[in-house]
């Protein structure tokens, strides 16, 4: 450990920090990091290849095991990229209540994720509070679809369930009383000497490194890069909305956090907006029972919490899919590891795999 | 043999009294830690919107006993590589450490183990540092990274507060000129004022310095979970683990009663010596019946009988330490009685005090970073206390030449106050424009200290 | 399973390998902004596309993009389709490094989204290897395609978008194809010593290195 | 009686565990021993009533000095240390030196034994209780008696601690 020997220390499978099961092999001198191996793969379960062998509808409930926090958000991803290779589209009102339940869920995850980084960085009390908030989500979950955590709430062509009676209200309820509620987050946090000298300058990806490494979401746009698909390429009813897309300057660790809590307050007017104005109609689009997609491929991706999470999909026009590829962001993101994480203290390791907001299940699926 | 018999019976007859104590402290100190964790369990889980513990007895108050059965019965393990002798020693020194510091002490003026040692204060401050080998020994002897690492970043950061702690001690050790511990307290009696409104630099210095010195929040780097999974004590469990736990606790005891006795005047009620504010003796009696009240208050919500048994228990529990409390104010036959009493209660609430602000800060805030700490300490808490003990002394000798007095003296001692704030703005206004060159991470050697 | 009460009919299903595939429902969605062509250049898909646009999905592409790669490229580029709106360029493998990096400084797709493969048993070179491209100035999709076979190694194109590390390892991974050129091309969700492909078409789903299993797990079988 | 156990007690652990310090192959376990020597010496300042040298002994020699010892023992790598050939060649001048130092030892005591009142200075016994302070009259020949040596210390003191410093500084 004296300067010119390197220690190599594993963090990891069981680790409390890395958020699952993540092994990370750090190359150490003295408390430095001078290299890092990310060895994933523990919770591989071969969604790909189940893919091959489920029916369209079978798979869905899959997807929703991958990023197990944020499972709507897989879900309106996978139902809009086989409706894509369909060629039919869900109608209004459908988009309009999977806008709301995929805002709702990006609040949870980002609120989990804030939770689990501020205890990771030492701070006890957030956690709690950040759950708080996310039981009122998982509550509305619940009443809508009867999960709370996979809930696999849309089907392929729109939404199987009605909205419940009380939906809007529960869902105005929520936005109204979060407000505060962040402020609440921001009041521990933001302004903490110790809190910005943990994660200011840490693990800083410069926003050409962003882009080369193919990162997306909070952290790409932590980064510097004004990037969303809601605004890009928008879907389900994104595009009936205002909202901003905040961007960091200096893409380290307080810049992701500044971000993702702006995040937050977006997805919140999005819902307060959405609620306003809930088109009625059919909930479905005409889809048949058996779903036999002519054949052919298609790409398509959506802003999950953690990023782009897009699905490739293949098909040879029988009732199974041919090819199933997922581009989970967890994945792609999780390789800027590295790069982030070179000439800091092993602390900070802890708060580089907080800020990148991983899944494991995503990240192996 | 027979001398040695002798010998034996001479030393107990000598010393019955404080080798009784010692029993009682060594006998005692487990159940107080197990509450101290209660409470600070309760405490947590009220700022973080929830109970706590609930379960065992009425609101969980008999969830240390379960605690401490469950670690007494779990299996003993020891790692296959571990160095089996040191890794048996290393929790026996560090719990051996913060028992015999906690002999020093004077929990009132009745209630002392070690009497009249002339160097009181130096023999807790001393015998307690010696529990870092506990830890820095237990985390060798584990064999384990993460548990080395754990037991390295302890003794760095316990030798760089020490430091700064000493020198607090030593601003405040001015005023007293004696290191018995009696002698300290009364010095503050006979002043009519306590040091910490004399020196509160020196009372802040080791404030910060006796957080890192226990491993608390947010210096709680040698444990920090997120990090070394548990730092030394990763490997231990049951029993030893038990060991450190207490050991932790008991410093934080011992710092907090080390604290009370400089700067917040020991076991003296707030404003001895004004007698016209006598009235304050009513407060401890009152306090004690409130929670005797309310215990009563809650029996009839206590879902189980054996649980309102036990609530109607604690209740008079209460009464009877609240009628302890009154009677020397009230009846005169129990005079003599009032100062250990009353000393007692006021030492132990101070105390409380201390360590609740300890477990505030846990909650409140995360975890500094290693190098972060080191930093804290040496160029900014070693320095502003230096210059402390250098103001202190300027302000006493000054204090002397105009024959100032008590509250008199905080004409003198305010302004060194003052200039040390100074001083310690200048030096944070430094470190942020240090901390601005971007190369300054990447050259610090932080073990280097 | 979408519950419906409603569709007697199912949409039509071709039997064929490809063409005959007439959906009657929604075709073409006009609200929804397509990917290939995107707001940000409308005019270019517009050439060759309109005639025929339910029955056949995979219509010959040739935009502006594609006429500056052909004219560069010529022969490398093999074939341009458009399904379902979206561009796919099949390229020449030899040259996939190159074309990645016209594509990268000149075209700007600065980014890798995805990368990965498809395997085709009956095709005479069974893989391919499928790149999904965005450009953030042009707001566009691109995928890219190599046709590889069995024994056929691909061009690497990390040196091109660090990107595509991880992916190229999961592909290799998955499929047996090996990215000549790649810094570290190892197993990365497998563990090291897993002998087969999972993903290719022949393994089937209950399939497992039973050897690797019995030795490492200590069980018979992880079914 | 009981100060004779006690005695024997202390300077009994005291030698015994410095023998076992200098014979143990294993440098963390000849740390703790070494420990051991300096407590057992201490508990022997106590019995003397020299409190103040007790405590000065704990907090500086065990607990500043030995932490950074063993600090710095973990830092090295032991297991390389474990398996070297140790002192081989600078045993038989250890020997000679430390037979010249009983040597020495040995005759202080025998010329003492020979001229009584000339040899070891025999000091009266006092009672515990009459004793002056003893931190007060370390102080006192410290800052009057010694003023100027105990400055001059320090200010040496100050310089390497400076040199350390400089030097630390320079190797980065």
């Amino acid at each position: 450990m004296l300067g010119a020997d390197e220690l190599v220390i594993n963090m990891g499978p069981q680790h409390p920090s890395t958020h699952g099961v993540l092994r990370v092999k750090l190359k150490l001198d003295g408390e430095r990091v001078i290299g890092s191996e990310c060895i994933i793969g523990y919770l591989h379960r071969g969604v790909e290849k189940i893919a091959e062998n489920r029916t369209y509808q079978q798979f869905a409930p899959y997807v929703d095991r991958m990023d197990y926090v944020a499972a709507v958000s897989s879900g309106l991803g996978y139902c809009e990229a086989i409706e894509k290779l369909l060629m039919v589209e869900a109608p209004p009102r459908a988009r309009v209540i999977r806008t709301i339940l995929t805002e709702l869920q990006r609040i949870a995850s980002h609120l989990l994720w804030l939770g689990t980084h501020a205890l990771d960085i030492g701070a006890l009390t957030p956690l709690f509070y950040c759950f708080r908030e996310r039981e009122e989500i998982l509550k509305i979950f619940e009443k809508y679809c009867g999960a709370r955590l996979t809930t696999h709430a849309f089907r392929i062509g729109g939404l199987q369930y009605e909205a419940h009676d009380t939906f809007e209200k529960d869902v105005e309820r929520f936005c109204k009383d979060f407000e505060s509620r962040i402020v609440e987050y921001e009041t521990l946090l933001t302004q903490n000497r110790i809190w910005i000298g943990r994660t200011k300058g840490v693990g800083i990806l410069t926003a050409a490194d962003a882009i080369a490494f193919g990162v997306t979401g909070p952290v790409l746009r932590a980064s510097g890069v004004k990037w969303d698909i809601r605004k890009a390429m928008p879907y389900a009813a994104y595009d009936q909305y205002k909202f901003e897309i905040p961007v960091g300057t200096t893409g380290d660790t307080y810049d992701r956090y500044l971000v993702r809590m702006e995040e937050m307050r977006q997805s919140r007017l999005i819902c307060l907006q959405a609620i306003e104005n809930i088109p009625t109609g059919p909930i479905m689009a005409k889809v048949g029972k058996v779903l036999k997609p002519p054949p052919g491929e298609v790409y398509h991706a959506i802003e999950a919490p953690k990023g782009e999470i897009g699905y490739y999909v293949v098909s040879d026009g029988t009732v199974m899919p041919y090819r199933v590829h997922i581009r989970p962001p967890s994945f792609i993101n999780l390789q800027a590891f590295d790069r982030m994480v070179r000439g800091h203290l092993v602390a900070d390791v802890v708060a580089i795999i907080g800020t990148i907001d991983i899944v494991l299940g995503e990240v192996d699926r | 043999m027979n001398a040695l018999f002798q010998a034996t019976i001479e030393f107990l007859k000598a010393f019955w009294a404080p080798l009784l104590c010692g029993v009682a402290i060594v006998a005692i100190l487990p159940l107080v830690v197990g509450y101290i964790v209660l409470v600070e369990r309760k405490l947590m889980a009220d700022m973080q919107a929830r109970l706590g513990p609930m379960r065992v007895g009425p609101h969980g108050l008999l969830q240390p006993i379960a605690d401490a059965v469950k670690l007494l019965i779990k299996e003993d393990i020891i790692p296959d590589d571990a160095d089996k002798l040191v890794f048996w020693l290393a929790p026996v020194l560090s719990v051996g450490a913060a028992l015999l510091s906690l002999a020093g002490l004077a929990i009132g003026p009745a209630f002392q183990i070690a009497q009249d040692i002339n160097i009181g204060i130096l023999f807790v401050v001393g015998v307690s540092a010696l529990g870092i080998f506990g830890i820095v020994l237990g985390g060798w002897a584990s064999n384990s990274h993460y548990s080395l690492m754990g037991a390295l970043r302890s003794s760095a950061q316990l030798v760089s507060y020490e430091t700064a702690a000493g020198m607090a001690l030593v601003s405040a050790l001015l005023f007293t000129g004696t290191l018995n511990i009696k002698s300290i307290v009364e010095a503050q009696s006979k002043e009519g004022i306590w040091f910490v409104l004399l020196a509160p630099v020196a009372f802040f210095c080791y404030l910060v310095a006796s957080i890192a010195e226990t491993n608390r929040a947010p210096f709680d780097l040698p444990e920090a979970e997120s990090e070394l999974v548990a730092g030394y004590m990763t490997e231990f469990s049951g029993f030893r683990w038990s060991l450190y736990f207490l050991a932790e606790y008991a410093n934080m005891i011992v710092v907090a009663s080390v604290a009370t006795t400089l700067f917040l005047g020991g076991w003296l009620r707030p404003f001895a010596s004004v007698s016209w504010l006598n009235v304050l003796d009513f407060l401890p009696p009152l306090l004690i019946l409130a929670i005797g009240a309310y215990c009563i208050v809650r029996v009839p919500k206590q879902p189980t009988r054996v649980q309102q048994m036990f609530m109607l228990a604690v209740a008079g529990l209460c009464f009877v330490l609240g009628l302890v409390l009154l009677a020397p104010v009230v009846v005169p036959v129990a005079k003599p009685f009032y100062s250990g009493i009353h000393g007692g209660f006021w030492f132990i609430f101070k105390v409380s005090l201390y360590i609740y602000f300890f477990m505030w800060l846990r909650f409140t805030i995360p975890r500094y970073r290693f190098d972060q700490l080191m930093r804290l300490g040496w160029h900014f808490l070693i320095p502003l206390s230096i210059i402390n003990v250098l103001l202190v002394g300027v302000a006493l000798i000054a204090g002397a030449y105009f024959h100032l007095q008590g509250w008199g003296l905080l004409l003198v001692t305010t302004p060194a106050a003052v200039i040390a704030l100074v001083v310690a703005l200048l030096i944070l206004a430094a470190e942020k424009s240090r901390g601005a060159r971007p190369d300054q991470t990447a050259a610090s050697d932080f073990y280097a200290g | 399973m979408a519950d419906e009460p409603k569709e007697p009919k199912p949409p039509q299903v071709p039997t064929g390998e490809k063409p005959a595939s007439s959906t009657p429902a929604v075709s073409a969605p006009p609200a929804k902004p397509t990917d290939a062509s995107a707001p940000a250049a409308p005019p270019k898909a517009a050439a060759p596309a309109p005639p025929k646009p339910p029955v056949v999905l995979q219509t010959p592409l040739d935009n502006e993009l594609v006429k500056r790669f052909r004219a560069k490229f010529g022969a490398a580029l093999l074939d341009a389709t458009e399904d379902r709106k979206q561009a796919i360029l099949t390229v020449d493998r030899a040259r996939l490094v190159e074309i990645s990096l016209y594509l990268r400084d000149e075209e700007k797709f600065d980014m890798l989204s995805s990368l990965t493969a498809v395997d085709w048993p009956k095709r005479e070179k069974r893989f391919d290897v499928v790149l999904e491209l965005y450009s953030f100035p042009k707001n566009e999709r691109l995928r890219l395609k190599v046709h590889a076979a069995d024994a056929e190694e691909v061009p690497s194109v990390v040196s091109v978008w660090p990107s595509a590390n991880w992916q190229e390892r999961e592909v290799f991974d998955m499929f047996g194809i090996v990215f000549s050129g790649h810094p570290e091309l190892k197993r990365i969700l497998l563990p090291d010593e897993w002998q087969g492909y999972p993903l290719r078409k022949d393994y089937d789903i209950l399939q497992q290195d039973t050897a690797w299993v019995r030795e490492n797990l200590g069980i018979e079988s992880g079914q | 009686m009981l100060d004779k156990v006690l005695f024997y007690f202390f300077a009994g652990i005291a030698v015994a565990s410095a023998a076992l310090m200098v014979t143990r192959r294993n440098v963390v376990h000849s740390a703790i021993f070494l420990i051991t020597a300096l407590l057992a010496t201490a508990g022997i300042f106590l019995q003397l009533r020299a409190e103040f040298l007790f405590i000065v002994q704990i907090i500086l020699y065990v607990g500043g000095i030995m932490v950074l010892f063993v600090f710095v023992i973990m830092l090295v790598n032991l297991d390389v240390a474990l398996h070297q050939i140790q002192f081989a060649r600078q045993k038989w001048v250890a020997l000679l030196v430390a037979l010249a130092l009983a040597g020495q030892v040995g005759l202080v005591f025998w010329s003492s034994g020979k001229m009584p009142g000339q040899g070891l200075p025999v000091l009266t016994a006092t009672a515990a209780e009459r004793l002056p302070l003893n931190s007060e009259t370390v102080a006192h020949s410290l800052f009057e008696s010694y003023l100027l040596p105990f400055e001059i210390a320090s200010v040496l003191l100050l310089v390497a601690m400076i040199g350390a410093v400089v030097m630390a500084k320079k190797r980065t």
